[in-house]
């Protein structure tokens, strides 16, 4: 057999093709959704939604100020203010939709991508400017807003999430007013052992967790048939819970959907996987470059789903805000970006002896030598750099 | 005083535990009704239920991965590994998350896991059966790693273990499982060495001989049969291999002159690697040859009945010894 | 909150004692099954079974052959002969009606337990003893019979299983008369991530794989509801491809259904899970002891689902076979009994040098120098012994 | 002779694995349209094929354990691991099967798979993606761990692994991925050294500085700076860390009679501590000074705003060598 016949074997009895229709287009019989493209309202029989206008307002302010700071995030990083940046564009309502259906007593276990829920989670962006800059490795204190720290290693914190729920069950704080947890993690990280075995210790304890997929179409390069060739959501059923599609470009949708699940995880029925269909409209980070491997006519009919631009037009359509509100927004979305931009520019390296803090809770001779031994060395620096400094004298 | 043996002795020690602090929970395979395949964990269910012993589902990653999350919960959880060729599926966990979360969170998270893991061979087993991976742990900072040698020990460090707001990598050598030894189970914590404190099992004044894990009851009697040839060895059980205990360490060999480490892993990249890299560092003038390694060769652990050969025993510890007279 | 408390919290929540009933009484409408217990011939619309009275008295042999192989084992490590041995008893109609659907360029990935497939694949059973004896880990050349060494290390084989099929598709060698390869493991495994990452690899790329699960209800101490909650056979449609559940004491349906699994696998049809729902009989290895954890009523009503007794059952009220039949077997597995037993017994330990074999190709350096100095070492003794002997004379 | 950088060498020497073998692959995440996300794997997909240049799905467990089935198939794969912090969760596979199914098959089964890890730091990046996890495979019996430093050997060098019978875990040093270098792209690997042999970089007669990976330019600008002040130091790239190649180093040692290991990876536990052991050893009458150390201190690896202080440099490697010179 020649080379060329090997992938000949392989294309003839792989189902990409097919695949490939299955994901692109989601059926919109499963697709659940609660305001249209179009910035029109629509009911679904599961999930209604009772909505203020002033709650509507709130959400479009969400998403508003989050694109604002991805948007300075990526700038920052063109002029080399971080070292890198995973951009949320075209995830906004997924992550302010979930993220706002959550109580304070929630815990949230991000990736690396979920801004937006941190935002709603009332983390200051500039500590996330801060990870990315290269001046802490998250830093923050995952208590102080029930928000976990960035989790880097592609699906390991949907095990952290499910034992945290599992803690939640031990404390007894389940029922109507108790806690849940939500694990978020993209479409790539479903092929992750990690992931799958927190599915099984989450159904067979019932465990108190949501388990928020954004399926961006995307993991880097690769779409989405390399990772499964079913909807996504369908592989709950598998394990024994509920799975479910939401349009995650929807945030109505998202906040219904994942109050509804939340609610029935901390009541004791378990987990959900909420698969938010939508689209990673940027690079997966600022050092990627997506023209190598996606058609721009996938981004353009993308682009008309726009996260923002539906809420938008419903308030304005239903005229439940008028210009002077949306420009208030977008001015304290402005000053929101001048903050960070200005804060993170301002942002001292971190002092190079902090690198021997925390290792563990009480320091190891071994530890302490070195850190004696580092203080040293970048002494004698200094004494060089004063001798030269008398000698020049 | 009781006679206790080392599986019984680890069992009370963790009963303490669990007793102690109701957030503290023992979670792994067959930890339940059945005890543990070495019933370290026996009884323990029954006293403490279901939420506190927890029988979890087969996979390592999500037995650790989920203890972070518990501890992150406040939960002090001990996991058992069944055996130590079943660490590696956890291996990323451990690694990358238990290792390094309080590191990442500038220290607002504690991580008060751990992690028992029966090592070594000697018993009969089959593959996978009788690994010796600690210093695959000991290189990655973040971590606590220690090794029990007989029952005192086991009693009193898996209880330091549990107290430990650092995540501790326990190691217990199942071969000795069944040794027996007087444990003080009144005097308890509060006259026991720390953890990370190495414990001179034998003084002697010709040669210092480091060990841990099931080594020290072998290295202790290849002192006893050495005094017989008029050689006094020190004998000097390591106990915290992350970190050393080098105080203990160089103390001796200035003392001694000579040292040999012992351990069943890997010579090749294994603790007596550290221990003699450190030692020859710091006691170059002391040294009347080089530091030596007796321990497993450049192979996979070989099937069962090889393994009397595969493993240190008093003649190759004493052949090294005498090897140390060599320079 | 007491100690007790956290321990009722969770028990509130969990919903063990539905799963366990789920799990405990296999519906018989999804138990695809053609041989009853009382040894009647069922049908079954999707798997007609076309098979002569030879053909089942084949496996009736290899039935008989095999539990008698288990037995020998159990006697052997009692007297001291093996370090432990891991029983079939119970799940001999699995292991042979699956093993016997497999054609010669087929590839099997067992277990520690999958003795009757060995045996349909022509392994000799001293090869297994050796293993449990400490003789070697393994050493049978995988592609000699088409079947890899034993894998411990629970779910890793899945994986393999799911690469050499792949390899399968790159040669070319799919289609009526293709080759597939079809992974075994226990219903503790399906909780590993190698194994769900197994079911993403074999969907994804439609891999010529047939996943056998014996749930043989216990994975050591645990019964399955401490891993799913769900009938194992649904974790496939989670990934997107079929799941069944066979009698897996039904040596008829057994084969049956893995012939069209393995068959539709060669063909490009992808990947099946087959659930093979039985009964591990006696302990989990020779060292262990299940009366710590389970009933002895459940041992009871599975005896009457007995694999064998069934098929015989079958052959003599169909007067298929006659007792003279049923004793030459019976003969036959004696003897097979009795040379594997003898040639266990003759087994020598191999020579302690050997250790050395086979860590790569080609020895290295260092290696070849641990070699000569362990022979030296050995030969002292060897010495010190003839210097002994001669002192003594 | 065409001047190449690493990356690129990497690339030319994969493509030139390919074309030689149908049976060789290459999988990992991203390695199609992407070409990786260091582009070493840039344009082999569209030349190749999808059926030999694998984009898989991401899990590196996945990658790693279909890798050994496709090997027991007769194939020949190279994966590439994105990022060294993500090899953690292939751990399993790896030391449990691809290191050890030969033994356990009595020589019968041949694993020829090439895992390329991009390994080291220096390039600003977050968490996870600057470690140096070498040790840990190191200390594995059954593996072969190899490092290459410049564009020569980069090209030469994978091609020696993707025709070894055995697995090779391969260390590519990230930060050098665009440093540019003469490759000798028609002598090809007749000429080349086994990947097994250490080379020695820059010849000198006071000190021998042993390397890897990055820390080769490292070194060899060390050695350069420290002819200036007329000391002149012995560069050995050591390229082998499993097996090591004693054999050249033990030579230069007996030669300069002090030694300085110089890795990325923590200090404790790393390759230098096998390296300090065995050259103690085997050169004790040889040494001047207790071989010394430079790498990583005994904290995970920092954000990398404090890279610079973390890394072993000129300075820190110079100051190594003259506290050889202190004793
Ligand atoms: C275990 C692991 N392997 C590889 C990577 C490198 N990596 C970072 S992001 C990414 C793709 C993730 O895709 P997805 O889960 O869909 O999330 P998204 O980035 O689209 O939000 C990869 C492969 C990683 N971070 N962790
Ligand atoms: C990774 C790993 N963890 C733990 C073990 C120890 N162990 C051996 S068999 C077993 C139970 C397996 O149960 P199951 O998959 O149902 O197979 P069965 O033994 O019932 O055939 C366990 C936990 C192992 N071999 N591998
Ligand atoms: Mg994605
Ligand atoms: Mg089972």
């Amino acid at each position: 057999m020649t080379v060329k016949d090997a992938g000949r074997a392989v294309s003839r009895t792989a189902p990409r093709a097919t695949a490939r229709d299955t994901h692109r287009q989601a059926d919109s019989a499963e697709l659940i959704q609660l305001l249209t493209p179009e910035g029109e309202r629509a009911e679904h029989p599961d999930y209604p939604l009772e909505i203020s206008a002033d709650e509507i307002k709130a959400l479009y302010r969400d998403l508003v100020i989050v694109r604002r700071i991805d948007f300075e995030a990526i700038a920052l990083q063109r002029q080399g203010e971080l070292g890198i940046w995973a951009s949320l564009l075209g995830q906004e309502a997924a992550q302010v939709g979930s993220g706002r259906a959550l109580r304070p007593g929630d815990m949230a276990f991000p990736t690396y991508r979920e801004h937006g829920v941190a935002w709603c989670r009332g983390v200051d962006p500039v500590k996330l400017l801060a990870l990315f800059r290269g001046v802490s490795h998250g830093g923050w204190d995952p208590a102080e807003h029930n928000f976990h720290l960035y989790t880097i290693v592609i699906g390991s914190q949907a095990l952290h999430a499910t034992g945290y729920a599992m803690g939640i069950q031990r404390d007894g704080a389940m029922g109507e007013d108790g806690d849940a947890t939500i694990a978020y993690f993209g479409d790539g990280a479903t092929s992750q052992g990690d992931v799958n075995e927190a599915f099984i210790w989450a159904s067979v304890n019932n465990a108190p967790v949501v388990f928020f997929c954004q399926n961006n179409q995307w993991a880097i390069s690769e779409p989405l048939e390399r990772q499964s060739r079913v909807p996504l959501y369908h592989r709950a059923h598998g394990f024994g819970f509920p799975g479910v599609r939401v349009d995650g470009n929807d945030v109505l949708a998202c906040l219904a959907v994942t109050r509804k699940a939340m609610q029935a995880a901390r009541e004791g029925q378990g987990p959900t996987l909420i698969e938010a269909f939508t689209y990673r409209m940027g690079a997966h980070t600022t050092t990627d470059d997506p023209t190598r491997y996606r058609l721009s006519a996938e981004l353009e009919a993308w682009k008309l789903k726009d996260p923002i631009e539906r809420v938008k037009q419903y308030l304005i359509r239903g005229e439940l805000a008028d210009m002077r509100f949306l420009d208030d927004i977008d001015a304290e979305a402005a000053a929101v970006g001048k903050r960070i931009r200005a804060a993170c520019q301002a942002m001292p390296d971190p002092p190079p002896g902090s690198m021997f803090d925390d290792v563990l809770t009480a320091e190891t001779a071994q530890l302490a030598a070195e850190r004696a031994e580092f203080a040293a060395y970048l002494d004698s620096f200094a004494d060089e750099q004063r001798e030269l400094a008398r000698e020049g004298r | 005083m009781t006679t206790l043996t080392l599986s019984r002795a680890l069992n009370e020690g963790l009963r303490k535990a669990l007793e102690n602090n109701p957030k503290t929970l023992i979670m792994g395979e067959d930890v339940g009704k059945l005890g543990g395949v070495f019933r370290v964990t026996d009884g323990l269910q029954k006293d403490f239920g279901e939420a506190r012993v927890v029988d979890t589902p087969l996979a390592e990653s999500g037995i650790v991965g989920t203890a972070v999350g518990l501890a992150l919960r406040g939960y002090r959880p001990i996991c058992e590994i069944q055996f130590d060729g079943f660490v590696f599926p956890a291996f990323d966990q451990i690694v990358s998350q238990l290792a390094k979360m309080r590191y990442r969170s500038l220290g607002s998270v504690r991580l008060p896991v751990v992690i028992r893991i029966p090592f070594g061979g000697g018993i009969g087993a089959v593959e996978h059966h009788s690994e010796s991976p600690e210093a695959l742990f000991a290189h990655t900072p973040g971590l606590r790693v220690v090794a029990c040698g007989g029952p005192a020990d086991a009693y009193t460090m898996i209880q330091q273990a549990a107290l430990s707001d650092d995540p501790v990598i326990f190691f217990e050598p199942k071969r000795r499982y069944w040794d027996k030894a007087e444990v003080d189970t009144d005097g308890g914590l509060a006259v026991a060495p720390p953890m990370d404190q190495a414990r001179i099992v034998a003084a002697g004044t010709d040669v210092t001989v480091l060990c841990y894990g099931p080594m020290v009851r072998t290295c202790g009697e290849a002192a006893v049969a050495a005094r017989e040839e008029g050689r006094s060895i020190e004998v000097i059980d390591l106990r915290s291999l992350a970190p050393l205990d080098t105080g203990t360490i160089f103390e001796s060999v200035r003392k001694t002159g000579r040292c040999v480490v012992v351990h069943e892993a890997v010579v090749t990249g294994g603790i007596g690697a550290e221990v003699a890299a450190r030692v020859t560092q710091e006691c170059f003038y002391s040294l009347e040859a080089p530091v030596l390694r007796v321990g497993a060769y450049s192979t996979p652990y070989p099937p069962s009945r090889m393994e009397e050969y595969y493993l240190p025993d008093l003649d190759r510890i004493l052949d090294a010894v005498d090897r140390t007279f060599g320079y």
